[in-house]
């Protein structure tokens, strides 16, 4: 990491967050496409070639309209909401690595805001904070249906980030570090399996993580099929239902951002970040990939919209407590393991042994579950 | 004054200390009260490091993993005891927490 | 092998706890499965450990943990096994797995089958630890657990009155005996400073070699033996066992009957260095024991319920090895103890087998007849009868025998033991006569019971192959015996009832004179030996002597099986105008001596009259007086201060904060230079 | 006018200012806000004393869950409950202003005229780049020296977890498990085709016991059972 004079950091910073939002514009395009694609229509037309300038009309629609505040709403708890959403989306993206320090213009420059050696915390952290714009967006706008949504959202995101943050826990363990930048430079390497030369991606190392990753990943930017804070047809769209305008178009404007945001992260994590073909020779070229796995995820993204049906309540909740928390916990317990036997400090005999002892503990437990039912059953009956 | 050493923090942590005692204090609310504390713990958390830093040891940070990891706790353990008494006796008022006396 | 020893008393504490934590909701009417297998293996290793004793001729040794390390006083936990040990092993293992057999019979559908089921195994387990102890520590604690287990089984029917009752009253009974062990094992502690029995500083050799006063032995004797008094029901302390019927059938064949009981003339045997010692212990012993022996056998004679019939046979029977402990005749009680296990379980499983056909009724008056229902346990009755009746060749016999013509023989007192040994021929009589009275009641004569409302019925094979089983021993575990005096078990016996004598004796006996039996013509002068040693020199029995005493036992027990059967089956003789005419007599005998009522007048009733008076005028009057007196200052006081307590969280928050700010302002203005 | 001290006169302003905003605001949401505000500041003072994982770990737990936790509760709890701004006690107001105030007085001389020093270790910025950063750092000092507190806190935090669950657990909610339904915040309605032939609108189930004490409507719940075998079962357990 090459020191780079303020300027020029103030100046990559700006590049990055511009195309994040200009990104952020043709997300919602591509997303509107794409679901006409899946279900049978054209989608936006009329605006530009192809409907090309449609999200720009979208924005001066939102610009134009009134702007409303409910009579009984907390101001400015009001007013400021829907920035903390955009905002801590956006700060998300200061550790994304998009490549090395480069060499132009006989200056070094990092194609990185920057490189925390807690990066992956960091934009966990701001994740988490964004659900403060949700909560005290519901509550300012003194709307029981809001409420009801910002209740959900609060339960729902801290319940998911506790996911989030376990389902990455494996990597660190192979990685040694929280560093995004480290994180990926591991992942330039091949290995091996089955005689087979496979890149060190994550995702092929960490396949339970990679899949707890990405349902969590959903969950937590509120995306179908978890959008339950939102929930147009209980909760007539949830904590924004008071906003209009160019407030909602802050919410708006996160969402989508949170959303390229954590796709650019599940590529770092997951999929090598820039590592490709001829990534190592060309920097432009590691940017593609970067981009064309973040699509990718977002198509996921999408796919998943248009696919699946909400959730009930209590099934999200079962869903990460009961299912995919045991997974994670289980994930890391091996990781733990194997990392340690590859390292040689623990012998086969311990490895087996732990192994052994946790599968009994799990049948333990799920012979007291199946009595305490019988119980409950010998009781009711 | 203008180089910043451990006193500086030790103020500020003495400070935010005494806003949250103070806030313990003064206030009635259950839940306020208990964001007080919260304020006093983050007070303490910041003299760990402050000390951790100026004599170059990782054990003031531990012991702040410690305290983040208690107050997580006592978060928990605190807001379901708040909540079932609300939902008891349909109040969070400090004051009304006195069934032991009457 | 040492080294699986403990796997004989681990294996049915496995059981135990197997059945005790998963009895009631997984295993409920399996656990046999869990337990009868355990003490099966229990008793297969005993075996094992039996013939590797008998062919090494020496004990076994395993320790196990250090249970209390407290400077001086230092307590392992280890399992001796010598000879004595290894019989107990057999005997308590082997009729221990009959009854569990039986039990999976007899106990069929109860709803605490499981629980049965673990306390068994418990008290097989405690048994066993307690005759492998190899201090008096552990063997106490075991001695409780014992006590515990029958608590518990005695109480098995927490739902009737009476089996609690039974059961709180065996326990509190055996508590006064167990006082006395407890402070035995206190003042054996004080006066040896250790607690283990063997080896060059243990209690046995110390009490040997003399560094003892004889009047401190005889007070441990007296005091141990009032333990083996509580254990093993001997007068007064007797009444518990009779009660202890209220508990299963089989457990009073195993407990009261067989094994536990047995614990405290075990106690004796394994404690006689002590108590060879003193003559006036053994004077005690012996006394109570012919005492016991010939009150019981009376007693027995006018009871109406088989088990309790029993049960006073089993008093009478512990009388018996009692006075032979108490007349020196170790190895003739050890004998016994093991024959009457046999036969004594197989009663006692006989008369359970009894009252299941004939649907839980005990008394023998509403009987008759039921030979022809159930013949096997008529048979095997019988074959338990005539062993405890002592008719030849039975066991019973050949051990019951010994013990009169080793207390007519006695060395220790030669005078009185003869009257010891007319008063064991006199009970032998009433035991041949109660015996079978109980039979003819039972199998003999016209049913006197409606053939039509109840339909008796043999039981099943769980229950009557035990009984086939044990009647084998009760026929033949005499021939052990024979010839009296000279048997194997004699042999087998001999070196842990000789051992002690040889090292104090410098002209040591040779080893084939294993007898201990000891001649009148070497009698020491009585008043020199009192309180000392009393040196038995070895020497067999005359020939003469043991002819006279078999024949004069076959004629007594013959004769008592004649006049009840005069009695009872051809009626020459009225049991009811005998009992007119000596109204008295009868009325005395079938109230029990009227022990109970004794206590109950005496002890009981005093001790209430003390505790009422304790209650109002010393607890009601003065501690309360005084307590109440203080909580009422306190309250006068605690008025004026309870104003201080506001209940408010605030105020007491603020109390803190302001004893900080003090503390801290006190520390600057007294202690820190800061401010200086 | 070196830039850290402005940085941190900045942050410690904003924390100072944000914590009296927790005591002094009459809403409890603008001081939960308030609270979250100073704990990110926190978190800027961790990182200007070299514990950039302690200050993330500071965001992600005390803003991102004890706080959203914190608001939630403040959100279910009846507004009407919350007590009066104005306390009722002016007299434990006065003697708290002023006691803080002493205090505050009594702990800065204790820190200005500090004059013990700690010995110093060996955790210099040098020897932590060397293991990797301030995050493995403070992993080695936490997974060597403090393995134990460690494993203890770990422990502290289920038992809190198990606590809070059992505190919080509605007094009859067992009956309720055992039904195999749960009570949602939303889908009043459920899945009509479900119920079994006879008067729509209900209950199929006769109104046990426990429904009555606990007073909920047994149709409420019974649409919301898992699966329709459960249903058909409901009150009495599966079959």
């Amino acid at each position: 990491m090459a020191d780079m004079p303020l300027w020029l950091n103030f100046i990559i910073a700006f590049l990055i967050m511009n195309i994040l939002l200009v990104g952020m514009a043709y997300m919602t395009y591509y997303e509107r496409k794409v679901l006409a694609a899946m279900q049978d229509r054209m989608g936006p037309m009329r605006s530009g070639p192809k409907g090309l300038l449609q999200p720009l009309a979208d924005g001066v629609k939102l610009l134009g309209k009134e702007d409303l505040i409910p009579a009984a709403a907390d101001k400015w708890v009001f007013w400021f909401a829907p920035l903390i959403v955009f905002v801590t989306a956006v700060v998300g993206v200061a550790v994304i690595p998009f490549g090395g320090t480069i060499h132009v213009f006989g200056q070094d420059i990092n194609l990185f805001i920057t490189d925390l050696n807690v990066g992956a915390l960091f934009v966990l952290a701001f994740g988490s904070i964004g659900v403060y714009g949700i909560i005290l967006g519901a509550y300012a706008s003194a709307n029981r249906y809001s409420l009801l949504g910002g209740l959900r959202s609060a339960a729902q995101v801290i319940s998911y980030e506790i996911i989030l943050g376990l389902s990455l826990v494996g990597i660190f363990i192979l990685t040694g570090s929280l560093s995004l930048r480290e994180i990926q430079l591991a992942q330039q390497g091949t290995i091996s399996i089955f005689g087979l030369d496979v890149s060190n991606w994550y995702v092929i190392t960490q396949p339970v993580a990679f899949i707890i990753f990405m349902i969590a990943a959903v969950a937590e930017t509120n995306r179908a099929p978890f959008d339950l804070p939102e929930a147009e047809t209980e909760l007539v769209s949830g904590f924004h239902t008071e906003y209009s305008a160019f407030r909602f178009s802050f919410y708006f404007l996160g969402e989508y951002i949170s959303m390229i945001v954590i796709s650019l992260f599940a590529s770092t994590l997951f999929l090598g970040g820039t590592s490709g073909p001829g990534s190592g020779e060309y920097w432009g070229l590691g940017i593609v990939w970067l981009l064309v796995k973040t699509i990718l995820f977002l198509f996921f993204y999408i796919w998943l919209r248009a696919t699946l049906p909400r959730f009930r309540y209590d099934q999200l909740m079962g869903i990460a407590w009961k299912v995919l928390l045991p997974a994670v916990l289980l994930n890391i317990m091996l990781t733990a393991l194997t990392r340690l036997r590859g390292n040689g400090q623990i012998s086969s005999g311990q490895l087996v042994a732990v192994i052994a002892v946790t599968v009994g503990v799990l049948v333990l437990i799920w012979g007291l579950n199946q009595l305490s039912n019988r119980w409950a059953d010998a009781e009711s009956a | 004054m203008t180089d910043v050493g451990t006193d500086h923090f030790l103020l500020l942590s003495a400070v935010l200390f005494i806003i949250g005692m103070m806030g313990v204090l003064i206030r009635r609310n259950m839940i306020i009260i208990f964001m007080c504390v919260e304020l006093m713990l983050t007070a303490a958390n910041i003299t760990l490091v402050a000390f951790g830093w100026e004599n170059n040891s990782m054990s003031g940070q531990s012991f702040v993993v410690f305290t983040i990891a208690v107050a997580a706790a006592e978060a928990a353990v605190g807001l379901a005891i708040i909540l079932a008494l609300s939902r008891r006796l349909h109040s969070v008022d400090i004051d009304d927490m006195r069934v032991l006396r009457d | 092998m040492a080294d699986y020893l403990f796997l004989i008393p681990a294996l049915p504490l496995l059981a135990f706890a197997i059945n005790f934590i998963f009895g009631r909701n997984f295993i409920r009417d399996k656990a046999h499965w869990i337990a009868a297998p355990a003490v099966f293996a229990s008793f297969v290793l005993s075996l094992i450990v039996f013939f590797n004793i008998r062919d090494k001729g020496e004990a076994l040794d395993k320790h196990l943990f250090t249970w209390i390390p407290s400077g001086s006083f230092h307590i392992e936990v280890a399992l001796h096994v010598d000879q004595l040990t290894a019989v107990m092993l057999l005997v308590v293992t082997s009729v221990g797995f009959l009854v569990h057999f039986y039990s999976i019979g007899y106990m069929q559908g109860d709803p605490g089958y499981f629980r049965f089921f673990s306390y068994l195994p418990l008290f097989v387990f405690s048994m066993l630890m307690l005759v492998m102890a190899d201090n008096f520590l552990v063997l106490f604690v075991f001695w409780e657990a014992v006590g515990l287990c029958s608590y518990l089984l005695i109480g098995y029917y927490f739902q009737r009155r009476s089996a609690n009752n039974a059961a709180k009253k065996a326990f509190i009974v055996n508590r006064i005996g167990d006082l006395g062990f407890g402070v035995g094992i206190m003042w054996i502690f004080s006066a040896f400073g250790t607690l283990n029995f063997f080896g060059d500083t243990g209690v046995f050799h110390l009490a040997e070699t003399g560094t003892v006063s004889g009047r401190t032995l005889t007070g441990i004797s007296l005091l141990l033996f009032m333990g083996a008094m509580g254990k093993s029901a001997q007068f007064p302390l007797h009444v518990w066992l009779p009660d202890a019927m209220e508990g299963p059938t089989p457990v009073s064949a195993l407990i009261h009957a067989a094994t536990m009981v047995t614990a405290g003339i075990y106690l004796i045997a394994r404690a006689h260095p002590i108590v060879e010692q003193s003559q006036t212990a053994m004077w005690v012993i012996a006394t109570i024991g012919a005492l016991t022996a010939f009150m019981a056998a009376t007693i027995a004679i006018t009871q109406n319920d088989i088990k309790r019939v029993i049960a006073y046979s089993t008093v009478s029977q512990l009388g018996y090895m009692a006075f032979a402990l108490g007349t020196g005749a170790w190895i003739s009680a050890i004998f016994h103890l093991m024959t009457h296990a046999y036969f004594k379980g197989l009663l006692f499983l006989g008369s359970g087998s009894v009252i299941h056909g004939m649907h839980e009724e005990q008394n023998i008056q509403k009987m008759g007849g039921l030979r022809k229902y159930m013949p096997i346990t008529f048979w095997t009755f019988m074959a338990g009868s005539l062993a405890n009746a002592g008719v030849v060749p039975f066991a019973g016999f050949w051990s019951k025998d010994e013990l009169i013509t080793g207390a007519w023989t006695s060395s220790v007192f030669p005078n009185w033991g003869k009257v010891i040994a007319i008063i064991g021929l006199v009970s032998a009589f009433l035991t041949a006569f109660y015996m079978f009275r109980l039979v003819f009641l039972t199998f003999y004569g016209k049913p006197r019971f409606d053939e039509h409302e109840v339909h008796v019925h043999e039981s099943g094979p769980t229950m009557t192959i035990p009984l086939v089983l044990l009647a084998i021993p009760s026929l033949l575990v005499g021939f052990v015996g024979f010839p009296p005096d000279d048997g194997r078990i004699h042999h087998f016996l001999a070196p842990v009832f000789e051992s002690g004598s040889s090292t104090t004796e410098a002209a040591a006996p040779p080893a084939e004179t294993a007898s201990l039996y000891v001649l009148q013509e070497t009698t020491t002068d009585e008043h020199a030996a009192n309180e000392t040693a009393a040196a038995p020199a070895e020497h067999h029995i005359s020939n003469a002597t043991k002819w006279t005493f078999a024949i004069l036992s076959t004629i007594v027990a013959l004769s008592g099986i004649f006049v009840a059967y005069l009695t009872y089956i051809t009626g020459t003789i009225s049991a009811t105008a005998v009992a007119r005419r000596f109204n008295g007599i009868y009325l005395f005998l079938y109230e029990r001596w009227r022990i109970d009522e004794f206590f109950d007048r005496n002890v009981v009733q005093q001790l209430k009259r003390f505790a009422m008076f304790s209650w109002r005028v010393i607890d009601v009057g003065i501690i309360d007086g005084t307590v109440n007196g203080m909580a009422r200052l306190v309250t006068g006081l605690s008025g004026r201060l309870r104003t201080l307590q506001t209940g408010l969280v605030a105020n007491y928050a603020l109390a803190i904060a302001l004893g900080m700010v003090v503390i801290i302002g006190v520390y600057f203005a007294a202690f820190s230079d800061l401010l200086r | 006018m070196p830039w850290d001290f402005v940085a941190f006169m900045l942050l410690a302003a904003i924390c100072v200012i944000c914590a009296g905003g927790v005591v002094a605001s009459a809403n409890p949401i603008h001081s939960g806000i308030f609270l979250g505000i100073c704990f990110i500041h926190v978190a800027g003072i961790f990182v200007m004393l070299g514990a950039e994982f302690l200050a993330v770990v500071q965001v992600i737990v005390y803003t991102g869950a004890i706080l959203v936790l914190l608001l939630f509760v403040l959100m279910l709890v009846d507004p009407d409950a919350l007590p009066e701004f104005t306390s009722a006690h002016p007299v434990q107001r006065t003697v708290a202003v002023l006691l803080g105030m002493v205090l505050l007085l009594e702990v800065s001389v204790a820190i200005l005229g500090r004059t013990v020093k700690g010995v110093a270790s060996n955790a210099t910025p040098e020897n932590i780049a060397l293991v990797g950063g301030n995050t493995q750092a403070l992993g080695r000092s936490l997974y060597t020296e403090y393995l134990l507190p460690f494993e203890i806190a770990s422990l502290v935090l289920t038992v809190g977890v198990i606590g809070a669950i059992v505190l919080a657990m509605p007094e009859r909610l067992g009956a309720r498990v055992r039904r195999r339904g749960t009570i949602s915040l939303g889908h009043p309605r459920g899945t009509d085709l479900v119920l079994p032939e006879g008067v729509r609108g209900e209950s199929p189930i006769p109104d046990s016991a426990a429904e009555l004490e606990t007073g909920l409507p047994s149709r409420r719940e019974v649409i919301m059972v898992g699966n329709a075998r459960d249903y058909t079962t409901v009150g009495r357990g599966r079959q």
